[in-house]
């Protein structure tokens, strides 16, 4: 079953994803990119990682997503106007895919049957938060802080 | 216990289904149990919303020294019937510059929501359709997807009304996601779980065997209940928050576009975000399904759950009844420079509270903290224009 | 399932992300592509955790969640660049930022 | 007190103006008043802490106390940091702290209609933390951060009417050039004496690198007096007392050839720069070459051994030095900016109180005897380099120096403050008594020196050597008395016989050897050997690497081009002989490729990414290949 629901949710997901970057309107890549995140939080969820999976929806798909909306919103004009699309980009992607896919299978490591983890608890993360990552953790919320108040101050324009 | 019986009996209901078919693969029980508890949802909200629907028109209509409808089935009760035969016969109008496909997705993506929300929420005793460890994050990472919806309705139907409040809409329902979230921290920390079946657990028992230990008891979480309630109000789009509806500036905001079926399934997300923002609140702060009064603990938890949760709707509809509509610019001041830093103050409340081991001393000292701070804003907000001539500002 | 098959996926996820950020013109594409690529590092992180040796600390699941909040700070303000950007020019295409001039 | 412990906290007086340049930048550029008071605040605080340091180190003899800490380790090698506490730290801290806080309280007068006023003080202070530092600095390394530090400082310091291009360039110029001796001096913290003395030449100004020092007068007068008279200029010769004993390593009985070369750098220095003060015209400069050549002076003395003289040589200076910067700035202040003194004039009854103290220091430097440190101080270093055993060359030559200096200090006192007001002391006036207060207190200062540094009761001296001051009478009366004692006289005589009657017109000297005053005038044309030399030198590198720059960011796409162009005109030439037509597809081919080639180097972002991912790859194909 693991499997089976691995592989929908990974041609969900990069569906989404080859739509959120390919789509001629802005918008509709933006809306289809929450479509791959959704995707991708299903993913770790189906990794155990539930948490992580919720986090991602909720910053990503709650916060985000709705800034990009936002911003296409404030960017109206060109928002509306189809996107060119550079080719000579699908190849570089394409090459970069194949070397990875070659390394990837090239690799024995990977391909071992590796007993995984037990499933994440919101305790263990919040201990481990609260322990090992707490200086990690404070400058996240400085760094967030910092960005906040330097995104306010990019788009603040004085009357 | 005496009322058991009668407590479990949907438990157990499920339970002799599922053992119908033991011997069968263990995920197709899984899919079977998800079912079951589905379909219970799709049953009670819908119908709860139907009868809350008609329950209010009818409240209004006395708050307004009216009858309510009255006139479709006893008391009136079948107009909700009515009303959905209608909506489905209604033609469906969709604007022929709009952007289809998202005119015709946002409705569902604003149902969708809701309804993942409703399902993680304990109604009784053993009764949480899908207890996962995290559920109180579950429920807001899913409501925060209704912005887009809205979002979606309001782009999708390329009509500068409706852009207009889906602006407004998640302007507010964005600001007031914080508070919403933050004033839901100190449970958390007191509890030291996400999941609403140990926060309903925390609030069993009595203080001095009267006073049930509802988190609502405590100075904290009165205020956090209070600014939840609040910030729950502006998330379902709410009146005295209704702005992105506000008929009497922009239309129908982003519903402008919307009729027929599409607009009944807005109308119903609605309500049942206003079920899971009440329902949310009840199992924080309002003790989830415990009974008040010890000695009415034979009556089943998930009548006191749902007593509890139209308490909340009623003050929803009282409050729609009662108060106006506030200006977009000033929820917006009031979601940044009250309710967040009060939101704080409660964090920092029930921290005192926890180290001080709850208790008299605790429930004293984390009063005073929010009593300073709470005096210390009103000062602080304190514009000096109150009683200044007014100024009118006109659209040029 | 194994590491393999869920380390191909974030490839072609990465190789998605990079397909947006080379060939499309609008700033937002860029970031776009950007969040897919940081978004499938993401699952590399939690997938190496997952299949990786058990420790008592989950610090693959952890560093996501930190990658996660980053990205939301870098969403944050290259957002409001592009919007700063566009009050400027007028224009969001990376190509006809062309001056640093203010 | 435990010289030890003392030691230990000796890291809190720089730390106070440091702390109080950090405040003061931090504050709004309204808050002038509060600014003021922070910074001076800070400098009196230091001064109390470094006196009190000075009066513990009184005691004892041969006090020398040191406190060391690692301050990170590279391998096996620990970087130790550390204070150091003796006779010489204590004198130069009381000296920095009370000239600069001097300063500071003049310019609350000197800067007070400047829009920067508080950050110019939050510069100030930083100067003087950095100063502050070289001084208790332990390691050649901790020397060296505080050292650049000071450097930086003074950059910002010279200039800081940056919008004044000359400021500008001259900012640079210090910069630059204190650098070319750093550089020095950085070698010379894992290399030995010579090379210290390069940074040394580069901040007190020394021959080949004197240039920016009279530059940086487009600085404001309180800088030229913190950095030209206490403390940056000093820094130079504080370094090569400090590391002296690398100095005289091997000296056979007190000369090296190390030592040597100090000696004669100092001479030449000394008499070129009072050459050239008789020329100058503008009232800093002359002050500045006057401490070029000063400085020169103490240079010989440390040469020559005269280590102790050379150092009260520089406190005295130290002191006079300031007060006649200070009284300049005054003269300028009362003059609304100018600087030019031929303008000037007849100030003697105009601006009195700056007239007295400005003579003082004026008589301190030109080295009157017996009231004026500058004269005693000046008689040691004589005295040392009279004993000096390799010539007697750089005597004959420091001589003419201190008649020089005579002379053109008494031209400037004479055109400045005698005679009529000509058109600049017009409309001049008195400074406010914030400005004159300093002024007293150091012209103070010049006078009581000349009692502790009197060679009949050479208390100073012995302080810093560490032993025991006698009185002795007698010593009032050493042979080289009475020549400076001539000397001096015969210097102001000869100013005052050649300008008694100067009415503002042309200068007598220039009328009498044009060619020569020119040459004086134009700074013996050094600045502009440099710019033919050094900097054009610089600007042939700049040019040079530009080229390479150019060609190697996009040679190879013109070298595609070239060749494939190359192809089309050999081609063209085959079809006109009617070979082959095709080829022209093959040039246009190759045309396009050379283009094509071009276009990475569009400054496109997105095309950066692209090569960016494909050096990516290309390295993980090369990693799993190798693998």
């Amino acid at each position: 079953m693991n499997t089976a629901a691995f592989v929908v949710i990974a041609i969900f997901t990069l569906l989404g994803a080859l739509a959120a970057a390919t789509l001629p309107r802005l918008i509709h890549a933006a809306l289809s990119l929450v479509v791959g995140f959704v995707g991708l939080a299903a993913f770790y969820i189906l990794l155990g990682a539930e948490f992580v999976g919720l986090v991602q929806i909720f910053v990503y798909v709650g916060a985000v997503a709705v800034l990009i909306v936002f911003t296409i919103l404030l960017t109206r004009r060109e928002a509306t106007e189809r996107d060119p699309f550079n080719w000579l980009g699908a190849i570089v992607a394409l090459a970069v895919f194949g070397g990875l896919l070659w390394t990837i299978s090239h690799s024995d490591f990977v391909w071992q049957a590796h007993v995984p983890n037990q499933d994440l608890t919101v305790r263990r993360i919040g201990d481990a938060l609260m322990t090992a990552y707490i200086w990690p953790l404070l400058c996240v919320g400085v760094l967030l802080t910092a960005a906040m108040i330097g995104a306010l101050i990019l788009v603040y324009e004085e009357k | 216990m005496p009322g058991e019986a009668l407590d479990q009996i949907f438990v157990r209901a499920k339970g002799s289904i599922l053992s119908l078919l033991s011997g069968a693969p263990e995920w197709l029980v899984q899919i079977v149990s998800a079912l079951i508890s589905i379909t219970a949802l799709l049953v009670v909200f819908p119908g709860l919303f139907a009868l809350i629907s008609v329950l209010e028109r009818k409240i209004l209509g006395r708050f307004q020294n009216r009858y309510g409808p009255n006139r479709v089935g006893p008391f009136g009760l079948l107009q909700p019937l009515a009303d959905g035969i209608k909506m489905l016969i209604k033609e469906d109008v969709v604007p022929t510059r709009a952007d289809k496909t998202m005119h015709f997705i946002a409705p569902i993506m604003m149902l969708i929501p809701a309804l993942l929300a409703l399902s993680v929420i304990p109604y009784g005793r053993n009764m949480t359709p899908f207890a996962i460890d995290a559920g109180i994050l579950f429920l807001f990472a899913v409501g925060s997807t209704t912005e887009l919806a809205v979002f979606m309705a309001g782009w999708g139907s390329n009509n500068k009304f409706s852009m207009l409040g889906a602006m407004r809409a998640i302007a507010q329902m964005v600001s007031y996601e914080l508070p919403l979230i933050i004033t839901v921290l100190p449970v958390v920390m007191i509890v030291g779980s996400l999941s609403g079946d140990a926060i309903v657990a925390a609030q069993d028992g009595y203080h001095f065997g009267i006073i049930p230990r509802w988190f609502v008891t405590t100075p904290w979480g009165a205020t956090a209940f209070l600014l939840f309630f609040a910030s729950g109000l502006v998330e379902s789009n709410r009146t005295p928050f209704d702005v992105p509806e506000g008929e009497s500036e922009i239309v129908a905001g982003h519903m402008t576009e919307y009729s027929g079926f599409k607009y009944a399934i807005f109308f119903m997300a609605e309500y049942l975000g206003m079920f899971a923002i009440s329902g949310l609140g009840v199992t924080l702060f309002l003790g989830g399904w415990h009974a008040p009064i010890k000695a009415l603990e034979i009556i089943p938890s998930y009548i006191w759950f749902f007593a509890k949760l139209s308490v909340l709707l009623f003050v929803f509809i009282w409050i729609r009844g009662t108060l106006p509509r506030t200006r977009i610019d000033h929820i917006m001041n009031f979601a940044w420079k009250f309710m967040l830093p009060m939101s704080f103050a409660c964090v920092l409340a029930a921290a005192l509270w926890h180290f001080q081991a709850g208790g008299l001393r605790g429930w004293l000292w984390s009063f005073a903290l929010i009593a300073v701070i709470y005096a210390g804003l009103s000062r602080l907000l304190q514009t000096g224009r109150r009683f200044a001539p007014r100024t009118y500002r006109f659209a040029e | 399932m194994s590491l393999g098959l869920i380390l191909i996926a974030s490839s072609g996820l990465f190789s998605i992300g990079l397909l947006a950020a080379l060939s499309r013109r609008h700033a937002i594409f860029m970031l776009i592509g950007i969040e897919l690529m940081l978004a499938a590092a993401n699952l590399n992180f939690v997938a190496f955790w997952r299949f990786g040796p058990p420790s008592p600390n989950p610090h693959g699941a952890l560093f996501a969640i930190f990658s996660i909040a980053i990205a939301a700070a870098e969403a944050a303000v290259g957002l409001a660049l592009v919007i700063a950007v566009y009050r400027h020019y007028r224009t969001t295409s990376v190509d006809r930022m062309t001056q640093l001039k203010g | 007190m435990n010289p030890w412990l003392l030691a230990q906290f000796l890291w809190i007086i720089p730390a106070i103006p440091l702390a109080a340049s950090l405040v003061v930048l931090s504050l709004k550029s309204s808050r002038r008043k509060t600014a003021a008071a922070i910074a001076i605040g800070g400098q009196v605080a230091a001064l109390i802490l470094s006196i009190a340091v000075f009066v513990s180190t009184l005691g004892a003899r041969e006090y020398r106390a040191f406190f060391n800490f690692t301050w990170f380790t590279a391998g096996y090698d620990h970087i130790q940091f550390g204070w150091l506490l003796d006779p010489l730290t204590a004198v130069m801290l009381v000296m920095v702290t009370l000239v600069s806080l001097c300063i500071f309280v003049f310019s609350v007068g000197y800067m007070a209609d400047d829009e920067k006023f508080t950050r110019f003080f939050a510069y100030l202070s930083f100067f003087t933390a950095a100063m502050l530092g070289v001084v208790v600095a332990n390691s050649l390394l901790l020397l060296f951060v505080c050292w650049e530090l000071v450097g930086l400082a003074s950059y910002l310091l010279i200039g800081f009417w940056i919008e004044k291009p000359s400021a500008a360039a001259a900012a640079k110029k210090a910069f630059i050039t204190t650098r070319i001796g750093d550089l020095g001096f950085f070698l010379a913290t894992t290399l030995a004496a010579l090379l210290i003395f390069c940074g040394a030449m580069g901040k007190s100004g020394q021959f080949p690198l004197h240039v920016w020092l009279p530059d940086a007068m487009e600085g404001p007068t309180p800088v030229s007096a913190l950095i030209h008279a206490a403390t940056m200029v000093a820094a130079g010769v504080f370094l090569v007392a400090r590391t002296y004993p690398l100095f005289a390593f091997g000296s056979v009985h007190g000369v090296t050839p190390s030592l040597t070369v100090v000696v004669w750098i100092g001479v030449i220095t000394a008499l070129m720069a009072s050459l050239v003060a008789v020329a100058q015209v503008d009232i800093k400069r002359i002050l500045a070459y006057s401490t070029v050549s000063q400085l020169g002076l103490m240079m010989v003395s440390l040469g020559v051994g005269g280590v102790a003289a050379g150092i009260v040589h520089l406190l005295a200076h130290a002191f006079f030095k300031a007060l006649l910067f200070l009284g300049s700035g005054s003269v300028i202040h009362g003059c609304h900016g100018e600087q030019d003194i031929r303008k000037m004039g007849g100030l003697r009854t105009i601006m009195p109180v700056t007239f007295f103290t400005y003579a003082i220091g004026m008589m301190a430097l030109s080295g009157v005897p017996l009231f004026f440190c500058g004269a005693w101080s000046k008689e040691a270093v004589l005295d040392a380099t009279h004993h000096w055993p390799v010539s007697n060359l750089p005597w004959v030559l420091m001589i003419m120096g201190v008649l020089l200096t005579a002379f053109y200090m008494t031209r400037q006192m004479i055109y400045v403050f005698f005679g009529q007001p000509r058109s600049a002391s017009a409309g001049a006036h008195e400074s406010p008594s914030v400005m004159l207060i300093p002024l007293i207190v150091l012209a103070g200062c010049t006078v009581i020196f000349s009692v502790v540094l009197s060679p009949a009761w050479p208390w100073l001296e012995s302080y810093l050597t560490g032993d025991h001051a006698t009185l002795r009478w007698g010593d009032l009366l050493t042979s080289t008395v009475f020549v400076s004692l001539i000397l001096v006289g015969a210097g102001i005589a000869a100013a005052a016989v050649i300008y008694r009657r100067f009415g503002g017109a042309i200068d007598p000297l220039q009328r009498a050897a044009p060619i020569v005053f020119r040459f004086l005038e134009e700074r013996m044309w050094i600045d502009e050997l440099y710019e033919r030399t050094v900097v054009r030198f610089a600007k042939i590198l700049a040019g040079l690497s530009d080229w390479l720059d150019r060609n190697v960011w996009d040679g190879f796409v013109r070298l595609f081009a070239a060749a494939g162009q190359l192809t089309g005109i050999l081609t063209r030439g085959f079809d006109e002989r009617g070979i082959n037509a095709g080829v022209d597809e093959a040039t246009t081919g190759a045309r396009g490729l050379g283009w094509s080639v071009g276009r990475l180097h569009s400054g496109k972002v997105q095309g950066y990414l692209g090569v960016v991912a494909i050096g990516a790859l290309a390295l993980l194909l090369l990693l799993a290949w190798l693998a």
